[in-house]
């Protein structure tokens, strides 16, 4: 009560102090930002500063800015090189890994050991919070050898399992922080962080304010002692106007409709980069009528989705012809896809005797989803269907695809890594954990495929795995692959007068981050 | 006297039809004309999607232009009209009627029903109208109806409150105590002697109401949560239109003016209403 | 009249004025005059203009509203002054007091200032000063403690004690003239009286002219030395008080004055039968919980005594008056009586049932027998039903007709009580007060009631429907052999109607008797007030009765 | 000693009211689908962690467990901590509430001089050429969406013209008034009309009171009577209207903070009822309570400072 009474003394200051200024008049200019900070603009929210403990967009974004991780990719060629690991081994059988570490330290000051790397590897690999265990379900054991080495024992060997240590949740975090302070303390707000930079400020829901780290082991980065700003924002339009403003320095996931009208601005630079990014149709097989492959096959066959990537993306997407990401390793660019047909699909619906069955579309709010369901809709009432669009916002959106309680969801997915993977595990494989996508997809030969690219080893027989997937998870319409979209980033071009191109290893340059229907927020949060 | 201080006198002769009555049924009676012929007038089907010819702007083809998915703005305005008119009249009854009822009973009998309703007023009064809303659509799902659902459990409270003003004022009248002394039911003196002369400021109030339920549905439609696609109504159009209101700022307009104009129907309308109920009161 | 009116200017010359609001004329070439020192009455009936007249004289009415001739204050004629010279003129050289005291006061500013702004405003003088003169003048006028009332608001006023104070407002600045407009109309009849005796006090005293309007010429009889009378915006007759009283020459001032209470006996049918009573009120107390702030009954136990050990008998046929001033308790005992109040203790008999007992049939059955005719006669009728519906409406509720009897039976009922046919389909804003109150009496009736209850039921009309409607009373009762309790605040109404009567005060009976005595020789010291007060027409019962239409 | 009656009933009218919305929004929020778990752990969260998350905080519990948890806490003056940020809710709200503060004390001062111009012109000559104007633009104003205004003004004045920023709260006192002005400039197009009718009807109410007649009697000039007599007199109603809008302003921010993207007590609300952040939610539901419980006594408490009828 005592904070309350003082709160609003201050209120009823700030009240008469406006009504003076007020009487004054409106017209000044204030500088849109100070030089010493980069603004960042997202719809998606950091919701958790800890690396093990989420897999949303937000907070991944987030993590890559905070944590180092035993290797790192090169943001130019995408390969593999070393990162908190100097160097390392691989033992002859492929199932024990030897990390060497480098000299590093913590934005804390103390050194990076082994003991941390095995203490944050085990967590994300064996605490019951860790949001995305996944990509070490192949360790059997992480130590620490001494405090230089650090030994990865896997259960058998797993080809992708050094991508899978650069994935974003592979982020280090100090040991004895975590334990001083305790899980939830440790990363409240200020944790002590292994990357680039460190938390100056944190205010949930609407900034994260971050500082270079000076005790980054990448002497040199990041560039640039600008402190930086990840900003919340959630409307689509508001961040193009703030960019437009000269509000802020970059924006993510600009809306399609803008870009050509971004491009044609001077100060600001708008770049489509590639991505894995695949927007597909995640269809219920658990139920009526899509069940029934005949009506998936015309529900697929029904849908142009060369005039969708066309006319949503206007044209910067390319059509999918798999239900796999277009710029994973392996993925079948020949595969000719499925193909738009609607008297066939008619046809086929007529087969499969669910003419006229009503169809549950759940659809996020944001506006691609809001117009592939309505385009969704529209072609698939032309062939007989009688589709339903149900709004719905992200935590039901959850709720009713975990469940099953819908039968078609436009939405979009990525891969973290080049390699397919955890694509396959995450998209089309019954007995993973993910439920095909909450599709309930199970194809047990789908499955084993699944099993024996994680074994192979030798890249041909891989690709032929890959390919086989493909094929059969395309035919059967796993789900109806829409198209393969890039990533619309819009940068102020102050930034360069920066040199803080997009290309260096500036703070914005992560992997364009996941985009996911738990941060694809309903109108509420986008608009009023 | 032309410099004479001012002492309102008489209002002007009431006349039932006044000018902004006129305005009023003039604006309401075209909307109402428009929903019930919109598939004559319109030129278009409002739900044909165009995919190539998706947010073009205003033409001799496309009055209003196109949306986001190659629809003609134009026909899902007058489409619209049919959806915003039946929410104006379905969303103001349900709340008139609770409203009304609970009203005249907490006012008339007093004493702990009366207390039982107050405590429910405040309770209403107190909790933020977007929260109860939000939450009841959460958990009944997105929808009109769901949406005048929530709205009824809210917005009773107003028409309870005119409604128990008015009774409180009423219930010391001589002429209940006329009807109490002839014998008459309770039942009887409320709907026949309390309820007419409470209701006038009621009516006058729902025709007002109805402009906020529109506005209501239009932000909650903008929120998600009203009419569901493809059905046509102005505040999702505007809320779908919004993630291109810099390319295609006719999505939006016009939907906006569309409602602006029948909100004003309306709101001229109970305005009206309410003169003539204020004038009769005291003529 | 004498020859000292045209020796003397006269202070006021009212020539010619006449008052329209749009197309409707509301005062006609109205004239007259008024001398320094003297006090003017101006009477007449709602309606007759005489208020708009004075309105007109201070420039009071709305911009709708077109004033002509001339108003001349010590020779300056008052339309024609701009809006600057008549502020100046305002509350300076006229001063006016109003009929309702309670909203003319702004219930926001404290007495003392309200009284002391208008002195501020004209003399110059400063707040303090202001303050000062304000409290020495509410002493003037008669208030207690005027320090301390001086910081009072008006709501903690009573009735009285605001008209003292809106005079002490009106005088501060020494005016020529003080207009009263129906300065007494809502008060106690003591209070009145005393108020009364204030404006011939200041008028002996200072010598300050008045204009008194009032619908009572026993109250222009009372105070003022000449009079005007008006009717429908017209001046009918004016002259010396005496000479208009005593020989009136126009018929409408003969009818007022025929038509003030007391000046004739109705002489009520059946002496007082002294059988077992009809009604027997035993020991009757009636509280309520005291007045609710925003706090409500917070632990409130005290609470208010409108009824205190009330013992009162009614036999059959007999006409029975109740008299107080407001707060009385009167209306307490008729709402008792047909059960709309709980008592706390005590009983209410009819022919021996307890009626507090009564349910169901029994219920229904008292209804029937006991009717009430209300105070208000707008408010006591449903606005929304046509008078016709109104009186058929209990008559088919309690099954004794069907609706299309029922409404026959109203017909003939609305015939009884002297209304026109052609009024039967008229809601009750479409007639006057007078058609009103027979409404309610007809009504009243439709159940064919053995006591009728007729609470206050002239109050709000004039003197001569007041007089019609007491006349229509009286024959109706004649002719149902109805009993009848009278309630009325007006003791001359009282004791010319009814056979014995109840003196209430407090909420008690503080004398009863045959209504006579208790009018003649009052016993208790409260009655000998109230019969002190009535202001009467001077040389009563002198005046030949006219005939009446 | 009547001031402190009301205060303590007040206080004890709350604790009813803050009970009774407790339960409902606890019900409310916990009955709506989607799991706080699932949407904290993200998409490829497994099972076993949402299931983990869910019993670490609890959220396996029964709900009359929960709520009971809940109300103890609440009771020791703990308003939980928020499932997402693992931080107060009292933190939370405190870091949003100046904003939202902030912007309805810019509304008012917007709104209120306009409000008064208004309804004393019109109120000057009712029925007049002004008035009529007032009256018909009042009612228009009233219709006019919110959301649609700050899109269409935001548009405008924020992108096409570039005068104003189109979101965020700003730094320092300058920018917060410079960043907030489009917001609170669509809230005021609404909340004037609101006010300025009630006021208009007061005032004209009050023309012909008779306190006003008495006041001309005494020769008082029209602007003593209009600043001395007829506006304290008039501004009661208008007062209390105030007090209704200003409590429906903070707990009723969520659109125009989400069109202008304001870090305010709305967009906390969204952002917490979207991530199913229970205690936040129940947090901010109680403060809105409370605000307007607040509210509602302070226009009490100003109503009885300005008329002396009304007894504490």
């Amino acid at each position: 009560m005592n904070s309350f009474s003082g709160s609003r003394t201050r209120a009823a200051g700030a009240v008469l102090h406006g009504a003076a200024l007020v009487a004054m008049g409106l017209c000044w200019a204030v500088p849109a930002f100070a030089d010493d900070a980069i603004r960042i603009v997202s719809p998606y929210q950091t919701t958790t500063l800890d690396p093990m403990r989420s897999a949303a967009a937000g907070n991944i974004e987030t993590y890559g800015q905070l944590y180092s991780r035993l290797l790192r990719r090169n943001s130019e060629t995408g390969a593999l090189e070393p990162g908190l690991a100097e160097k390392w081994e691989i033992s002859p059988d492929g199932k024990t890994y030897t990390f060497h570490l480098r000299d590093a330290n913590f934005s804390d000051g103390s050194p990076i050991t082994a003991s941390d790397v095995a203490f944050s590897l085990e967590r994300i690999r064996s605490d019951k919070k860790s949001a995305y265990p996944a990509p070490l379900g192949a360790v059997e054991s992480v130590t620490a050898a001494d405090p230089k080495t650090v030994l990865v024992t896997l259960k058998s060997a797993f080809a992708p399992f050094l991508g899978n240590a650069e994935i974003w949740n592979m982020g280090i975090v100090s040991k004895a922080d975590v334990e001083k302070r305790g899980e939830e303390a440790a990363f409240a707000s200020v944790p002590v962080t292994s990357g680039p930079y460190e938390v100056k400020q944190w205010k949930p829901n609407e900034r994260l304010i971050l500082e270079p780290n000076s005790h980054y082991w990448r002497k040199g980065y990041p560039k640039s002692d600008a402190t930086v700003e990840l900003i919340e924002v959630a409307s689509p339009e508001t961040r193009i106007a703030m960019l437009k403003a000269g509000e802020i320095d970059a924006v993510r996931a600009v809306p399609w409709a803008q870009v050509d009208e971004l491009k044609a601005v001077d100060t600001i630079d708008m770049r489509l980069e590639p991505s894995t990014t695949i927007y597909m149709t995640l269809l219920n097989h658990k139920r009526e009528p899509f069940s029934n492959l005949k009506a998936r096959q015309a529900a697929g066959m029904a849908i142009d989705n060369k005039a969708m990537a066309k006319a949503i993306t206007r044209g910067y997407a390319e059509p999918a012809n798999t239900t796999l990401p277009g710029s994973v390793d392996f993925h079948d660019k020949d595969y000719p896809g499925i193909a738009y047909d609607p008297a066939k699909a008619k046809e086929l619906l007529a087969e499969s005797g669910m003419v006229g069955h009503e169809v549950k579309i759940l659809a996020a709010a944001d506006a691609p989803s809001q117009q592939t369901a309505l385009l969704i809709q529209a072609q698939w009432q032309a062939i007989g269907l009688k589709p339903v669009i149900v709004n719905v916002d992200s935590g039901a959106w959850w709720d009713a695809t975990g469940k099953g309680d819908y039968d078609a969801a436009a939405n979009w997915w990525y891969n973290e890594t080049p390699d397919p993977d955890l694509a396959v595990r995450w998209a089309v494989c019954g007995s993973c954990g993910s439920n095909s996508y909450n599709t309930f997809y199970a194809n047990p030969k789908v499955d084993e495929l699944v099993e024996q690219g994680t074994k192979e080893a030798e890249p041909v027989k891989r690709a032929e795995i890959y390919k086989e997937i493909q094929k059969v998870t395309t035919e059967e319409v796993a789900q109806i692959p829409l198209y393969y979209a890039p990533n619309a980033v819009a940068y102020s071009k102050r930034l360069q007068g920066l040199k803080l191109t997009p290309r260096c290893n500036g703070p914005w340059k992560r992997r364009p981050s996941a985009s996911d229907p738990t941060q694809a927020r309903p109108r509420i949060g986008a608009c009023p | 006297m032309a410099d004479s201080p001012i002492l309102v006198q008489t209002a002007p002769p009431a006349r039932i039809i006044t000018p902004t009555m006129l305005i009023a049924l003039v604006i309401l009676g075209g909307w109402l004309v428009t929903a019930l012929a919109a598939s004559a007038i319109a030129p278009y089907d409002p739900d044909a999607i165009d995919i190539m010819n998706m947010l073009s702007p205003p033409s001799a083809a496309h009055w209003f232009g196109t949306d986001q998915v190659g629809r003609d703005v134009f026909s899902r305005v007058l489409f619209a009209s049919r959806v915003d008119l039946l929410l104006c009249v379905v969303g103001v009854l349900p709340p008139l009627l609770i409203g009304t009822t609970i009203g005249l009973l907490s006012g008339y009998f007093g004493g702990v029903v009366d207390n039982v309703f107050m405590r429910i007023y405040d309770l209403t009064v107190a909790f933020p109208f977007f929260v109860l809303v939000l939450a009841i659509v959460g958990v009944l799902g997105p929808g009109l109806l769901n949406f005048i659902l929530a709205l009824t459990l809210v917005g009773w409270v107003s028409y309870a409150r005119l409604v128990r003003a008015q009774v409180l004022t009423i219930r010391e009248s001589e002429y209940i105590q006329a009807a109490k002394c002839l014998g008459y039911q309770p039942a009887t003196i409320l709907s026949h002697h309390v309820l007419p002369n409470a209701v006038g400021p009621v009516i006058a109030y729902a025709v007002s109401d109805a402009v906020l339920v529109m506005l209501a549905g239009a932000s909650f439609g903008f929120l998600g949560m009203g009419a569901q696609p493809p059905l046509a109504e102005w505040g999702v159009m505007i809320a779908d239109g919004q993630a291109f209101v810099q390319q295609a700022w006719w999505i939006c307009l016009f939907p906006g003016l569309a409602a602006i104009s029948l909100g004003l129907g309306f709101a001229l309308l109970g305005d009206g209403l309410g003169l003539l109920q204020r004038k009769g009161v005291t003529a | 009249m004498s020859g000292l009116e045209t020796s003397k200017p006269p202070l006021l010359e009212v020539k010619d004025l006449s008052v329209s609001f749009g197309g409707f004329a509301a005062v006609k070439n109205v004239s007259f005059t008024l001398q320094p020192g003297e006090i003017l009455g101006i009477v007449g009936e709602s309606g007759s203009g005489k208020s708009v007249t004075c309105r007109a004289v201070m420039r009071l009415l709305a911009a709708t509203a077109r004033a002509e001739g001339t108003v001349a204050l010590d020779g300056r004629d008052l339309l024609t002054l701009s809006e600057d010279e008549l502020c100046a003129v305002r509350g300076r050289d006229i001063g006016m007091i109003f009929q309702n005291p309670a909203s003319h006061l702004d219930p926001l500013r404290r007495i003392g200032q309200q009284v002391a702004a208008p002195m501020i405003r004209h003399l110059g003088i400063g707040k303090r000063e202001g303050l000062q003169r304000a409290v020495k003048l509410l002493e003037d006028v008669g208030i207690y403690e005027p320090e301390k009332r001086a910081r009072s608001y008006p709501h903690e006023f009573s009735g009285g004690m605001k008209q003292r104070a809106m005079i002490a407002a009106a005088i501060g600045c020494q005016p020529k003239l003080l207009i009263a407009d129906e300065p007494t109309t809502a008060l106690d009849v003591t209070v009145q009286a005393r108020i009364l005796e204030l404006l011939k006090e200041l008028n002996r005293k200072t010598g300050l002219a008045m204009i008194l309007i009032s619908h009572d010429l026993g109250v222009v009889a009372d105070i003022c030395s000449r009079v005007v009378v008006m009717r429908n915006g017209e001046v009918v007759e004016q002259g010396p008080i005496d000479d208009v009283i005593n020989r009136p020459r126009h018929p409408y001032t003969r009818l007022l004055i025929e038509s003030q209470p007391g000046r004739k006996s109705y002489g009520t049918a059946g002496g007082p039968d002294r059988g077992t009573p009809l009604l027997s009120v035993e020991n009757l107390s009636v509280t309520f919980p005291a007045g609710q702030g925003l706090l409500g009954g917070f632990g409130s136990s005290n609470s208010f005594r409108a009824l205190d050990g009330v013992d009162l008998e009614i036999n059959t046929g007999e006409t029975v008056g109740i008299v107080g001033e407001s707060g009385s308790g009167k209306s307490t005992l008729a709402r008792s009586i047909i059960r709309l109040n709980t008592p706390s203790g005590g009983a209410i008999r009819l022919d021996g049932q307890d009626v507090g007992a009564l349910g169901g049939e029994a219920l229904t059955a008292f209804r029937r027998r006991v009717q009430m005719v209300f105070q208000n006669p707008y408010d006591s009728l449903n606005p929304r039903m046509t008078i016709a519906e109104a009186v058929a409406e209990p008559i088919w509720r309690h099954g004794i007709a069907d609706r299309k009897a029922a409404r026959k039976e109203a017909d003939a009922l609305l015939e009884m009580v002297e209304l026109p046919s052609s009024l039967r389909d008229r809601k009750p804003q479409q007639l006057s007060g007078g058609q009103c109150q027979r409404v309610g009496l007809a009504r009243a009736l439709a159940l064919k009631p053995q006591l009728l209850i007729a609470d206050e039921i002239t109050s709000a009309l004039d003197v001569t429907t007041q007089a019609q409607i007491l006349e229509l009373l009286v024959r109706l009762q004649r002719e149902r052999s109805l009993t009848l309790l009278y309630i009325s605040h007006d003791l001359a109404v009282v004791s010319s109607l009814c056979q014995r009567v109840y003196v209430f005060k407090a909420g008690r009976v503080v004398e009863q008797g045959v209504a006579r005595q208790v009018l003649s020789a009052p016993r208790d010291p409260y009655t000998q007030a109230l019969v002190g007060a009535l202001a009467r027409l001077p040389s009563a019962g002198t005046i030949p009765l006219h005939n009446r239409s | 000693m009547s001031l402190l009656q009301l205060i303590a009933r007040r206080l004890l009218q709350l604790i009813g009211v803050l009970a009774g919305i407790s339960l409902v929004t606890f019900l409310l929020v916990h009955m709506a689908p989607g799991d706080p778990a699932r949407l904290m752990a993200g998409e490829r969260a497994s099972p076993e962690t949402i299931a983990a998350i869910r019993s670490q905080y609890g959220l396996d519990l029964p709900l009359w467990r929960q709520f009971l948890t809940y109300l103890t806490n609440l009771v020791s003056g703990d308003i939980g901590l928020s499932l997402r940020f693992q931080r107060p809710v009292s933190q939370l709200i405190e870091q949003f509430m100046w904003p939202t503060l902030f912007l309805t004390g810019y509304v008012l001062c917007l709104a209120i001089p306009p409000t008064v111009a208004l309804a004393i012109l019109g109120a000057r000559r009712p029925g007049g050429i002004a008035d009529q104007i007032i009256r018909l633009v009042g009612i228009a104003g009233l219709t006019i969406p919110v959301f649609w205004l700050g899109i269409m003004m935001s548009r405008f004045f924020g992108v096409s013209l570039g005068w104003f920023p189109v979101s965020g709260y700003g730094t320092g006192f300058a920018g917060h008034l410079h960043h907030l002005f489009l917001p609170a400039l669509s809230t005021a197009i609404w909340l004037v009309p609101v006010l300025t009718q009630s006021l208009r009807a007061a005032l004209i109410e009050k023309t012909t009171a008779d306190f006003v007649t008495a006041a001309r009697a005494q020769g008082a000039t029209e602007r003593q009577i209009f600043w001395q007599t007829m506006l304290p007199n008039a501004v009661l109603p208008t007062l209390n209207l105030l007090g209704v809008m200003v409590a429906f302003m903070i707990g009723g921010a969520i659109i125009v903070e989400t069109v202008y993207a304001v870090p305010g007590l709305g967009t906390l609300m969204v952002n917490a009822l979207l991530g199913r952040d229970y205690y936040v939610v129940q947090g901010l539901t109680l403060i809105f309570a409370v605000s307007t419980v607040l509210i509602t006594l302070m226009v009490d408490l100003l109503t009885a400072f300005i008329d002396p009828r009304v007894r504490l």
